[in-house]
């Protein structure tokens, strides 16, 4: 890369490239700690910063900067991270959540609910055309996405089920009227499949297409 | 030849020379609107001020030279030309007060708006990509502290799983396999099935239509199939050595019997 | 704060549950923001946080110290989040993710879905003059830029797309107020939803999906 010789440590010689000032060098070491995933070394940070940046010297100032906050910068083996203050570890007991993918039993009986609520057991089952286990209620109920409607009026005053406010916060939804019909998902190209056996919805022969909400009535 | 004197008329050789270069580029079109913009861009005029007759006159030229070079144009450009004909009309033919509909002037007044939107659009999405990224020009954290002593299980789903899941129960019936009535079918496997039990008793040169189930016989739909069945069961049995089949003469019934082992 | 009669300092009847100090209360916001890769709701941070904090006023402190660092204090829309200068981006090729290369189309329609959300499927055809292919949305619904919106109460309810926080946070916007030249489109008419005006021919749009309720958009 050069053909100048290292420069030995405490040598006065100017660099041929002046390595930016050392605040400058403080900020780039702040942001490439931020941005890894494991520790960096000192190694590291030489080889990433422009030539003649001191990230040993860069770190210390920077060590101090974060000392008393509530992150700080620490040693992990030979190498340096940002981490959470420890007596803020309290604080972060929500980051240690475990993730699961929701079951597909889950999900499709989650769907049921959305689009049809409020809706009873029994209908679900007939939609999904298998039995819905307790266990899938009881998690949906736990995890606060569905909660009991009113009963139904009909024989037996079986008991409904509808989506909560939890659920639209999760989805991203205003509310349930909201979730796109299956005409709408196949649009989006969310659903593989065929087009509908109906010939072209598009209406560009039509001569009299201008009235607009005629040509979706003759749709499928 | 004489279609460029024609066209000499509305476009110069540079516009020509350029419509000519735009057809090879047809592909590289996103629909008829955008090849309009393109066009708008030799008026070297604020999209606002531009002559929407002129730029009808250089669509349907381009059209017209597509046909001439016998290029395949999607619908969409020949419902466009279609319709800027219509326009071309309307600008240059003075009102017509029976006729129904937005005069010609309010038309163009449209093309332009929507020419100008979309030029609009396409700035402020170069605009945006311009913009500094997440993950190329600036970072989110790297390391997601982890703290081991208080762990609790959430389930995740997206939007997205949960309408492919309604999806794919909603459409599961279109997905479901052709069945066929199955009434007055017998299978080949059916028959075999049943000749295999019975050919043990056939000793002697019986007629295969005995082999016939009970209640097979009668409906001549039943009767084609459980024949056919029968028949190339017995195909099959013969070609494992179980039996053997004969024939007197052309359309005399077919005998079988079981093979004579040892 | 001010000079009110039952300002805590010094007061002998201290509460049982005073809230901590301001400098205190600044440690745990950065601490929480650190550990985040995601941006942190205000209301998030007020449930971590002990009873009677006041994280909006903590993070005005914090931005403040932040400014001209190597990270920076960042909105994105209601949330909080802490994110490398833009300056520094050349120093962490190491963590650039390699972005699918969105096409033209696709980039358009991300934009015409900003600039004049909530947007109908229709309304973006309208815009670029074309339709928009299966899979463009279903893309950045994946890259989760967008997501439906309410239904448009009008003729049909047809489904709406908006962008989203994670869009915003993509994009270094601190709401969808702020994107470039909002305010001259806007003052240009050109984010004015302007129906075509009624001809012969006219007709080729296409509104599909545009039905009457959400029951009836599932296909039987």
């Amino acid at each position: 890369m050069t053909d100048e010789p290292d420069a030995p440590e405490g040598e006065a010689e100017e660099s041929l490239f002046d390595a930016p000032p050392m605040g400058e060098q403080e900020r780039m070491v702040e942001a490439v700690l931020f941005a890894s995933a494991d520790p960096v070394t000192v190694a590291e940070l030489t080889a990433r910063m422009p030539h003649g940046s001191e990230p040993a010297e860069a770190l210390v100032h920077l060590r101090k900067r974060y000392e008393g906050r509530g992150v700080n910068v620490v040693r992990v083996g030979d190498a340096w991270a940002i981490r959470t203050a420890p007596d803020l570890g309290y604080l972060m007991h929500k980051e240690t959540v475990e993730s699961r993918k929701l079951s597909r039993a889950a999900i499709e009986t989650l769907a049921i609910i959305a689009y049809h609520q409020p809706v009873t057991r029994a209908e679900i089952e007939e939609i999904r055309g298998v039995s819905v286990s307790r266990g899938t209620i009881d998690l949906l109920i736990e995890l606060e996405w569905i909660r009991f409607g009113r009963r139904r009026m009909s024989p037996g005053r079986p008991v409904t089920f509808v989506v909560t406010q939890g659920f639209l916060d999760h989805f991203g939804l205003e509310s349930a009227r909201d979730l796109p019909g299956l005409k709408e998902l196949r649009a989006a190209g969310l659903l593989e499949s065929r087009p509908p056996p109906a010939g072209p919805g598009e209406g560009e022969e039509d001569e009299d297409g201008d009235d607009e909400g005629q040509s979706e009535l003759f749709e499928e | 030849m004489a279609e460029d004197e024609f066209q000499a008329d509305v476009l110069s050789v540079s516009e020509r020379m350029a419509a000519e270069a735009l057809i090879v580029d047809v592909e590289g079109f996103q629909g008829p609107l955008d090849l309009l913009l393109t066009l708008s861009r030799t008026q070297k005029v604020d999209l606002r001020e531009i002559s929407v007759l002129a730029l009808a006159e250089q669509y349907l030229a381009f059209v017209e030279k597509a046909r001439h070079l016998r290029i395949e144009l999607a619908a969409d450009y020949l419902v466009m030309a279609a319709w800027l004909a219509f326009l071309k009309s309307r600008l240059l033919l003075p009102p017509d007060p029976t006729e129904e509909g937005a005069s010609g002037e309010e038309l163009a007044a449209h093309l332009a708006f929507q020419l100008e939107r979309l030029q609009a659009m396409r700035d402020a999405a170069a605009q945006l990509m311009a913009r500094d990224q997440k993950g190329r020009d600036f970072f989110a954290r790297g390391h997601v502290e982890v703290v081991e002593h208080k762990r609790r299980v959430t389930y995740t789903a997206t939007l997205l799983d949960l309408m492919q899941g309604y999806a794919r129960i909603r459409t599961r019936d279109e997905f479901r396999p052709f069945v066929m009535d199955r009434e007055s079918v017998m299978t080949m496997e059916e028959a075999l099935d049943r000749m295999r039990h019975l050919i043990g008793f056939a000793g002697e040169w019986t007629d295969i239509m005995s082999y016939l189930p009970e209640g097979w016989g009668n409906d001549p739909v039943r009767r084609r199939s459980a024949t056919a069945a029968n028949f190339a069961a017995s195909l099959e049995l013969a070609k494992a050595g179980a039996i053997e089949i004969r024939q007197g003469e052309t359309f005399s019934p077919i005998q079988i019997r079981r093979k004579p082992n040892d």
